[in-house]
């Protein structure tokens, strides 16, 4: 195992990471900004050095600084974390040229995953269901009507270069589409410097259905189950869980196979996650692989009792994976929540300040993933999430209760301090979700007011709730895609205008 | 002791407790003035509790009332040109020449005081104001961090930084 | 010192108090002024603490440098006979009896004032101090818990306790 | 299930269980002393009542008060947790008289239980294996001697009415015995009001071994698997695991199916622990049978994911169980580690005041169970126990590297308070301890300055260190184990007297 990893991120990642490393007796290196030089993964690290201001770019987005961090500290791999510059390409290169082990796969196949257009090519051949659509980006807006006019609308025009639901715009109706066809190249234009886009058939009403895997540099590689993570906001997760619920035990096993066949059939190496869009005919549409650790990689390793952070430096050291997928087993059910720095009633609007008080939950099957404390002040420069809560129970219904009674005894409490506890609260009394029926439609079902043709349990669509929101919305990438934990590219991507600069501080 | 004048001296404790406060790099924790008969006294929260090292036993911490003043000093008195990146610091333009500066020297606004090299790029250390230079806080060849201090000045008298 | 005067000193230490809270930037632990004899002293629950309910704003801390002295007056002022034992708080021996006390009387220490009833058993409860009686703080038959207050005193003037 | 439970404890145990009934949407009533207003369990509660002043005898030993309090706030049943009134026949007697439902088996078996004598014939004549000695009572020295003869020395002689380790004494020789039998008989007399005494072989090397059982009203029960508490301090657990380690697997299974045939031969309910002793050649010695939940309950769950305290409250509610022995699987191991407020180095004297700083570890497969925070003043009136930190993993070295992690970022601080963190550190990096070779007198030789003769790995005996403590020591009842969470006896039966009365303040 390495002597001394450099942990290249920041909040509850870095400590995850950390945390890892301590257990396996390897030393830290935490690089930080300036506006993080007091925070717990700094104070707790073996070694912090400070790489930039507090704006992400000249920091945490410093590919140059965090190399030259590690070598004058003696790393011998660098861990991403998630964001940031966890699916750089560029960095993992960079990292190799100065001999460091980045933990991810090889910078090639990270290139070529993050191309959607590439990645739906290369799975589509794996034998991996894609939505019905264009496999290749279709460079005149004929094109884009023929392949729409074949799969029928609603359709949805994707930016090649996109990705976590960012750069896409929904389109109902031929009339719409060359407006949208224009305005979304344009805007992938601003956003990630790529123009191309493709158009497949727009899923309304789905669930969104991911499955873990973990490869080594060996050819061997296992799946650790699926997630759920339908309950999202603008394609930004609030509450993911394991297994997927409600779902045939078959569509699972078919899923979870394709998708570790996807992974080996690219070279993949390390923890990566196949992301699915799942139909009400339980049909499974390949949407994109992410080469990162994810934010809700907790609720695997609660059902699975694999630490997958250990996992991803056991396989960047080199060493073939100590699991066969016989040994994978998975018990129960777990829930984690995302408890973010917003305001629910102020449009999720970020909501930092310093934290007065800070007591998180605790007591059985109750895990706590978070670099917040008393007296913590919560940056506006960074992502707005402060903490996961996730607990594991025999059952579903056990599950959430336990989650419900956690999240009650969470203190959290400074001036201007909000947080979606609240609102995640309301998401675990909604009968859908209770009843596992519930969709990507969810959140913005329960964030509109009740119409009474609006179905009173299950998601079926106003399909205005599913991925892509509203056109208008979609054609903008959403920012909070850019330095969301789930975020694919850096900050600097993001046109630094509009409400949403506080970002870009 | 007659109330007026005890009022008085309280006010006075006040006022001396207010400036003092002011002047001193926090956080404080606890202020204590005497005058004959008459006493104020403040404590504060500890404002970042759990900034304290663990290591750091608890009871030093009213020891450190002390400390604020002692701290003053160099962070207000004496800027200093810090490291504008991650990487190692020259005193030299190369090995063996001449150092860009030495104590008592005095540095123009913008005048290179030294080089940083990161990722063998070699970054230029200017200084922002003007001012005599009173130490270098960091030996040649020493790795430095994203805004260390490098090179202590002390303000030209009636300059205004 | 003459009870008058002490007042006016005191009442000056907790301008003072006030004054200073006011000026200083919070959260303040403890204050503490002393004229001659007199001494004041106030200190605060942690604000980081979870002692203060989620509703409270943090931001009324400063806010809280009035609330001593006002706070003290009932502690202070108005001693209370308090609940032996959880129960149920009877005014009189039997139902439709007479009180034992009434607003306005007085009582003696170890004078019968209520019952609580635990277990089916009747605690009878007493004064500990003489005064007279301002105010019955539990309704008859409702259930109290230990060392609850049920009846408000003023105590008699000249007596100490 | 129960509409409304109360909840007669304080501290961490008050909080677990009052996390149960939320979980299971049951309301919650918990009774406090004046000490303990503003404390976590009391904040969190539905309803709390004061019930006495801070000296437990009035408050948390008051049955009248705890009565009268469920009368009033109409709670169907009592939770005691542990230690307090927990294993008090009488309370549970008039519990029932008062319509309440003691969460606990029936008075009568609670009785008989409690008389180390009575437990000892009753178990014997179910079969179970029992330390060579007395099983009745020996009522003049000259039996004693005779005993201590055939079984042959050192032997120990314990009162009837002791347990938990308390009110016993060593005998290394037969000239000994006269005066330790007298000593021991009085000490008995002035603690338990009874003076009862027995002999039998005293095992100088051997590991605490214990069955959790689970028994509901109609004649089911199951065993939860083994736990090791060999690592005590004068019989006062500090680090416990589940499984027991290093024991063959027939012996593990032989001491589970013993014990839980030992529960229901005398009708026990609810959840027990059956405690032995495991000699080198892991020949199994009964010891006793407690009747409450226990401290280290929360290494059990996390080895068979069943939630013990939730499953005590169906019992009591009548519910028939709803595992059979096979639903019961082991995966992994589970460890411990208790934070106490005292000093190691002043022979582990109550270190408690106020937490300036409180910050419990967190993270992956980490579990803590405290009623600490920031600000919270810890009382010298009750137990010096101020947090749990449990941590699981798949194998039994993972968990002591995982548990280390999680001690090390426990950040406890506060003027006067000192904890039992780094010695617990001490323990982890103990090499008998990480092979498992350690018995009961770890903690003895971790103390005492090590000597020539003394083995340097494993703890084959100075024997002084082993159960019983020095004579000295052993015949004055240990108020530690008084008062102490594992305590059987009220705190109003130690003698207040001598360096230990602020327990009894």
């Amino acid at each position: 195992m390495f002597d001394k990893v450099l942990i290249a991120n920041r909040g509850e990642i870095a400590l995850r990471v950390l945390r890892a490393c301590r257990e396996l007796g390897v030393r830290t290196v935490v690089v930080h900004s300036s506006a993080d030089a007091d925070s717990l993964p700094v104070r707790l690290a073996d070694e912090a050095v400070r790489i930039g201001p507090a704006a992400s770019r000249r920091s945490y987005l410093n590919a140059a600084a965090i190399v030259e961090a590690a070598r004058q500290t003696g790393a011998q791999a660098v861990h991403p974390g998630y964001g940031f510059l966890s699916e750089d390409a560029d960095f993992a290169e960079i990292c190799a040229e100065n001999g460091l082990v980045f933990v991810g796969p090889p910078p090639q196949v990270m290139s070529a995953l993050a191309d959607k257009s590439t990645a739906r090519a290369l799975m589509s051949r794996a034998g991996l269901p894609l939505p019905p659509g264009s496999v290749r980006t279709l460079p005149t807006v004929g094109e884009a009507q023929e392949v729409a006019a074949d799969v029928g609308y609603p359709v949805i025009v994707k930016a090649a270069a996109g990705g976590g639901g960012r750069g896409m715009t929904v389109v109902r109706s031929a009339a719409e589409l060359p407006r949208a066809y224009a305005r979304t190249r344009a805007a992938a234009q601003v956003a990630f410097g790529d123009d191309r886009v493709y158009v497949e058939r727009f899923l309304a009403d789905a669930r969104h259905v991911e499955v873990q895997v973990l490869c080594d540099s060996h050819g061997n590689g296992v799946h650790l189950g699926t997630r759920d993570c339908s309950v999202q906001r603008r394609h930004q997760k609030l509450i993911e869980e394991a297994p997927a619920p409600a779902l045939r035990q078959a569509t699972v096993d078919t899923v979870a196979e394709v998708a570790l066949r996807g992974a080996l059939s690219v070279g993949f190496t390390g923890a990566g996650t196949v992301e699915f869009l799942v139909d009400e005919a339980e049909r499974c549409h390949f949407l994109e692989i992410n080469c990162r650790i994810q934010v809700e990689h907790p609720v695997t390793e609660m059902v699975t009792g694999i630490d997958l952070v250990q996992e991803q430096l056991h396989v960047a050291y080199g060493t073939p994976l100590r699991l066969r997928q016989s040994d994978v087993r998975l018990h129960g059910v777990a829930i984690e929540c995302r408890v973010n720095v917003e305001d629910p009633d102020r449009d999720f609007a970020p909501a930092p300040g310093r934290l007065d008080r800070f007591r998180p939950p605790g007591g059985p099957f109750t895990r706590v993933d978070t670099h917040g404390h008393a007296g913590y002040l919560v940056s506006p420069h960074y992502d707005s999430l402060l903490a996961k809560v996730a607990v594991w129970a025999p059952d579903r219904d056990a599950a959430l209760d336990r989650l419900d009674r956690a999240l009650a005894e969470f203190d959290v409490a400074g001036p201007g301090v909000r947080t979606t506890i609240p609102f995640a609260r309301r998401v675990l009394r909604d009968p859908a979700f209770r009843a596992a029926r519930h969709t990507t439609a969810l959140v913005e079902r329960l964030l509109t007011p009740p119409t009474d043709d609006a179905p009173p349990n299950g998601d079926a669509p106003p399909g205005d709730g599913a991925p892509g929101a509203s056109p208008a919305r979609g054609v903008v990438p959403d920012p909070r895609g850019a330095t969301g934990p789930d975020g694919r590219t850096p900050v600097s991507a993001v046109p630094a205008a509009g409400p949403t600069t506080w970002r870009n501080r | 002791m007659a109330d007026a004048e005890a009022e008085q001296v309280l006010d006075g404790l006040r006022r001396q407790a207010r400036k003092l406060v002011a002047d001193l790099a926090g956080p404080v924790r606890r202020v204590r003035l005497r005058s004959g008969e008459s006493v104020l006294e403040v404590e504060w929260h500890d404002p970042a509790a759990p900034a304290q090292r663990a290591a750091e036993p608890v009871e030093a911490t009213p020891a450190r009332a002390a400390e604020p003043a002692a701290r003053a000093a160099p962070v207000i008195d004496r800027p200093a040109v810090r490291s504008p990146v991650v990487g190692t610091f020259y005193r030299a333009p190369e090995p063996g020449a001449m150092p860009f500066v030495a104590v008592g020297d005095m540095v123009r606004p913008g005048q290179v005081v030294g080089i940083v090299e990161a990722m063998k790029l070699m970054n230029e250390v200017t200084a922002g104001q003007a001012g005599r230079v009173v130490e270098v806080l960091v030996d040649d060849g020493k790795p430095v961090e994203y805004d260390q201090p490098l090179i202590a000045l002390e303000p030209v008298t009636g300059q205004d930084w």
